[in-house]
């Protein structure tokens, strides 16, 4: 057992150190690369209105077929609707809220209605077939 | 009349293999033991999700050991072979030993055996990670990557708890798979334990999840007593928002340091990381979505059915586990100490700006730590509001006790 | 074949002895813990009114940070909402029927607005998260 | 030119490995067979969720047997081998016999194949019990828990109709099987069939859940002749209420009486009750609900695919699947009449407060037989509702063909 | 003092096995590679639930080899084993070479190696296929049955291709494997490349599914090239309405002849049109929602792990993945155009009613395909509406490569 | 690799034969199915009047407890609500326009209310326990 136990001090210190190192060598990184995200997307921010215009026209070369904000809407209904701006939901909440009394109700998922769906249910293929 | 007499004879017969003639009494404790984590299960709430599927594993490999063992091959004297299977042709090879022939009858395993094949093969937790990582938020990590010195100093609780395994006269292995127990982190614990010390999977399962359910009691008191009660009304700055672009970074680089540094722990961090970079990147919410639903609750069955019924009362019921019990307590108890003296040094070192009571989150346990920081935070004071400071350290000791489970698997498999 | 008769009626009386044996003696048991089970509840009626204030209590100590309910209906939101009362929802299918027209929908699923929630998901952790 | 016949041998061999070389006449009845099948289940909807798996696996077992053949070793001339593989270097094993070396190439198993071993291991039906428990209400059984004897009745069409099997000259553990078939239980049948007589998986799968579809039609006739119009029009009282705390005992304590007195019927009473309790608990919801639906749906689709592909023609098509037909359905009659019988003698004993048309529920098919029960009351008396006190007798005739199965497998395996 | 040189020695040895010292350049170079995967799959929206997973398995298995490792046995000599595992019993067999007693000691594999066995398998592609097959709509191609012939042109790509890879100097079952990445279809492609050519899955799947993201890109030059503006201006009359009963019959019809004609195509196709069947049966919706959700998302999370944990950089990073991804480019581009030319035939033969550019969208690429032939469509006359008829030789050409799967398989397999 | 070379010819023509060939053959016979279905759906449809009355009767024998549209609408409901007709569908639809503002959300899944649903909830089975 004695040598057991040394072997223990053993995997004690290695252990605090193993873990202490990578640790807060993961400090280190992440501060770092945070630093520089953060520098990256400020520069981004400046040049965004040029680049705005020019990816506008290269969604433009998918977008009438794809329509990939109610997929996304479509496969994430069950747990959330970023997809729709959050002031739209509040203000459906309030609607209901003024229907139902305050706070009684919430609505659960709110889907954009989309006329291109039932285009689309017909062109006989889920939207989420594609990755398939 | 005779038909009567062998009526008597099957019925007999029935009854000589029932569980009356075939369990000892360490199977009927563990029974009511099973009884005791299903009440605490259901009642209590103690980690209901993985406890119940423990308990009713513990309850039904001890109603009926062979529903856990594996497929074996029966040797079959010939002659009473043929006398149990009149008029069929033997389909099954022939071994001959001492002069006489014995038909070679293999016979299928139980259906926990065959769910126990994921937690052997080290497969069930790291899917679990998978499941853990898509809905962990690790924006409060990265907005105070601070925190990661909590969730390391939590896990020392791990190592002292080896060397108190090794003085109780446990293995090596043995004691690596005791000390997780202060990880705070049930897929963890089960992965390491499936490698050390499999024979151990089950009381130190019920141990790391029972204790998990009682960090609202165990770890108060020792925060009180580490701090002064100036500290715990420390308020903290709040945490800036953190770039998708971050969060997605995050989980790579996480992974591709851990695993460089210490590949013994790349399957637990990259299925947790990987599972996060689904969530975050948000172009992959379909499988995102059903990694942290119906496959993690599958697993979940799964797993605690299997790992419950590696729980037989002639393993379980031994000083051994009486010994586990208490050095897993012990663990939590270190785990907590180290994260809230931690805590100190870094409010020392911050002058001040850091709460201590951050440090007890250190310990995983989520988000159940964290939130015990937060409510002894506000006893002191109710205005202050520590739980996203909690979260950093929480899931950071996550991650801390992924990188400890790696050094025990390099130094002790 | 003859021996093979013999075991078919040594199984079907074995078989009938003990699925009945098995059987009855279940009814037997269910019968004494059925009665055990009331006589109990009724003792632990008796004593609610003391217990409650306790159980309160004990409550209030995870009560602000975990608001079991809401999970709860999260998880379960699929198949029922159980953890609503009944004559709330009666009380929303009413307002819908006025609204629509009565009998023709019903609202599938209701869940409580929870003010708490939005903290909780930027606390970062799905409060199901607790117990793996 | 040479490319020309080289072509030509080329498009005759693959002909020639066609199904038009390699399938016989019973490939193609067992075709048509599946056609009937796939049509009963979409049109008439006999047992759909089932039976059009089985159906498919049927036809893709019999249209190409490849795709349930497992993996084997080929051993193929050294020189065949080289011509075929010009230019590779050999991988594989060699084997020399008669002075000829043979590259040992191996070969993987078919889909159907792998599918399978969850049938052949005894895996998919307990998870099928897993979610049927957490979707049955046991209730009307605990509040009445004398239906006990009618689901115990019920299972005597089990035996009788074992007897029956050995005299159309089945041997004792295929008779075993065939008598299941009264269980009126799919995963039980499927289960005891696995384990007894897995070559008649097809034809047994296909009559268990053909004559479930069919039981509105097969068991009314026997309800009007054993019952006076008198007794089909007996009122019963309304049941009590059950605690939730009756509600998770019951799945505990069935469990553990089933399980010490029989251990052979644990795996499967075990999960049905296992299930039960996650229900009834109300604090695994998360759990539950993937036991019942996504993990069921999958183990469905997986059992039914591999079930049918068992049902070659080589196999199904032979006197002894008319034999299993005709039994099965007698099997139903006799589980149907005993129910009655022990309806009518519950009816007596307690002074007409049962009405004997209850005791059909007995056979399980749930909850198919329960509303006929409820049907066939109403013909004689529009304002008898027997629905409720049906469902006690229709799950436990869940148990009762457990227990029966637990029997048959202790005495036949 | 000697517990400090130990320490050192324990750390060193930990040092020692990390990736730091075990990976060599072109694992580097890999982790490169996956980070641009994950960029795509990302950023660009590249096929992500596919390649993210690929990539992280990628990432995974170039950071920590062992992780796609399978168990084996280790021979530790009887001395150091006693040395490292002291006062423990030793329970592995033992074996002597040179009079050195050896203990066999047995490891697990890594994950990804038990994960991959659904690979190996060929277990994961078709039950891919069952979910895409309950999600696809062949109604475009049942009410216009003449898309096959498109569907089949594009085919040819595959064979031309092949021929390309001989060519460049790959034996002919890679050839085989390399040449089914024209068939835009990933399923296929990984099905073909596990029986053919597993050690090029890594670079295999990556170009199929790269490419198929690609498509847009890809086919629209060759479709304008091909055509002209006459021809792209071609408005084709409705589709008629297909009635359930016709869309019931064609999976069946499908399979039957698919299999019978080509057994090795039955899997595929079988399970594509079991899944269609389950879907427009209309009985079956639990099933056939969970094969199209939950269980193709599972099989598609260890799917994609599973072939990115394949591309190690040993053996990605060679000149032959380079030819690889330039065959596969190839392949995409041959098959538009024999789409195109065919499409060109057919508007000949039908005197101008078929619009060339529905040919493109017979490469499979379901949806992307013919959502491509729309715009392009478009941009000539924004009142075109190509889309429903290219869905036809798009679905078609899913068939089609299942088809031509077949026969590489079956000549090289 | 002359050889392969002439191996890769034959195969090239040998898939482009089975390939064309296989898919010829299916436009065949869905041709001929088609033609055929469509003649007997016609002959049927003139037979439908008399049918309709006899398979009334036979529904009965089951409705009263099956009501398997609830069923169908229950299992299907995250994925899509065929079951019931789209006007209906279409004029809540409406009606939430009048109420949120013409566009902005859409209802995402309707069922039938269902009285027999609470009977059966307390007849303790779900309808889709039936296939096991
Ligand atoms: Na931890
Ligand atoms: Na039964
Ligand atoms: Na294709």
């Amino acid at each position: 057992m004695l040598e057991n136990l040394r072997l223990g001090f053993i995997i004690l210190l290695t252990g605090i150190v193993i873990v202490f190192s990578v640790l807060i060598l993961l400090i280190g990184i992440i501060k770092l690369y945070s630093a520089l995200v953060v520098s990256i997307q400020e520069t981004f921010k400046k040049k965004f209105a040029k680049k705005k215009k020019k990816s506008v026209t290269r969604e433009e070369i998918e977008a009438p077929v794809e329509a990939p904000k109610t997929e996304n809407v479509e496969s994430a209904a069950s747990s959330d609707n970023d997809a729709i701006p959050l002031d739209v939901i509040a203000a459906i909440a309030a609607a209901v809220d003024y229907v139902f009394g305050e706070g009684a109700v919430k609505i659960k998922s709110v889907r954009k209605s989309s006329k291109r769906r039932s285009a689309w249910r017909s062109a006989g293929m889920a939207e989420n077939t594609r990755s398939f | 009349m005779d038909i009567f007499y062998r009526l008597n004879d099957s019925i007999f017969e029935i009854l000589a293999n029932s569980g009356f003639s075939a369990l000892d009494w360490r199977n009927y404790v563990m029974i009511l033991i099973s009884f005791v984590l299903i009440y605490l299960a259901i009642k209590k709430q103690y980690e209901p999700l993985v406890l119940l599927p423990i308990a009713v594993g513990m309850l039904l490999v001890n109603l009926c050991p062979a529903i856990a063992l594996g497929g074996s091959t029966n040797l079959v004297a010939l002659d009473d072979y043929i006398k149990m299977h009149p008029g069929e042709t033997i389909k099954y090879a022939m071994t001959e030993l001492n002069g006489i022939k014995y038909v070679n009858v293999p016979t299928s395993g139980g259906l926990l055996f065959y769910l126990y094949q994921g937690v052997k093969l080290g497969i069930y937790p790291p899917l679990i990670f998978l499941g853990i990582g898509a809905m962990t938020d690790f924006g409060p990590l990265i907005s105070n990557p601070k925190s990661f010195i909590l969730g390391a100093a939590a896990q020392i609780g791990i190592f002292i708890t080896f060397i108190g395994a090794i003085l109780l006269g446990f293995e090596t292995n043995e004691a690596g798979a005791i000390g997780i127990i202060g990880g705070a982190d049930g897929p963890t614990a089960i992965y390491v334990t499936s490698i050390l010390a499999p024979d151990l999977l089950g009381p130190i399962a019920v141990a790391a999840y029972s204790y998990m359910a009682l960090v609202p009691i165990i770890q108060p008191p020792i925060m009180k007593l580490l701090t002064t009660k100036k500290e715990r009304q420390i308020k903290m700055t709040q945490l800036r928002n953190v770039s998708k672009l971050e969060k997605i970074l995050f989980p790579i680089i996480v992974t591709v340091i851990v695993a460089i540094l210490l590949p013994d722990a790349t399957t637990l961090v990259g299925m947790l990381m990987f599972g996060n970079l689904m969530k975050e990147s948000g172009v992959v919410d379909r499988i995102a979505n059903t990694a942290k639903n119906e496959l993690m609750n599958i697993i979940t069955i799964f797993l605690g059915l299997s790992v419950g019924s590696t729980a037989t009362g002639q393993i379980f019921l031994s000083f051994r586990t009486i010994g586990i019990i208490c050095l897993g307590l012990f663990a939590f108890c270190m785990g907590t100490a180290f994260g809230v003296i931690f805590g100190k040094i870094m409010c020392k070192l911050t002058g001040g700006k850091v709460n201590p009571l951050i440090g007890s989150a250190g310990v995983s346990a989520v988000p159940m730590a964290a939130r015990v920081s937060q409510k002894v935070g506000q006893e002191e004071d109710p205005s202050n509001f520590l739980l996203m400071h909690a979260m950093g350290p929480n899931v950071a000791g996550v991650v801390g006790s992924a990188v400890a489970a790696g050094v025990l698997i390099s130094i002790l498999a």
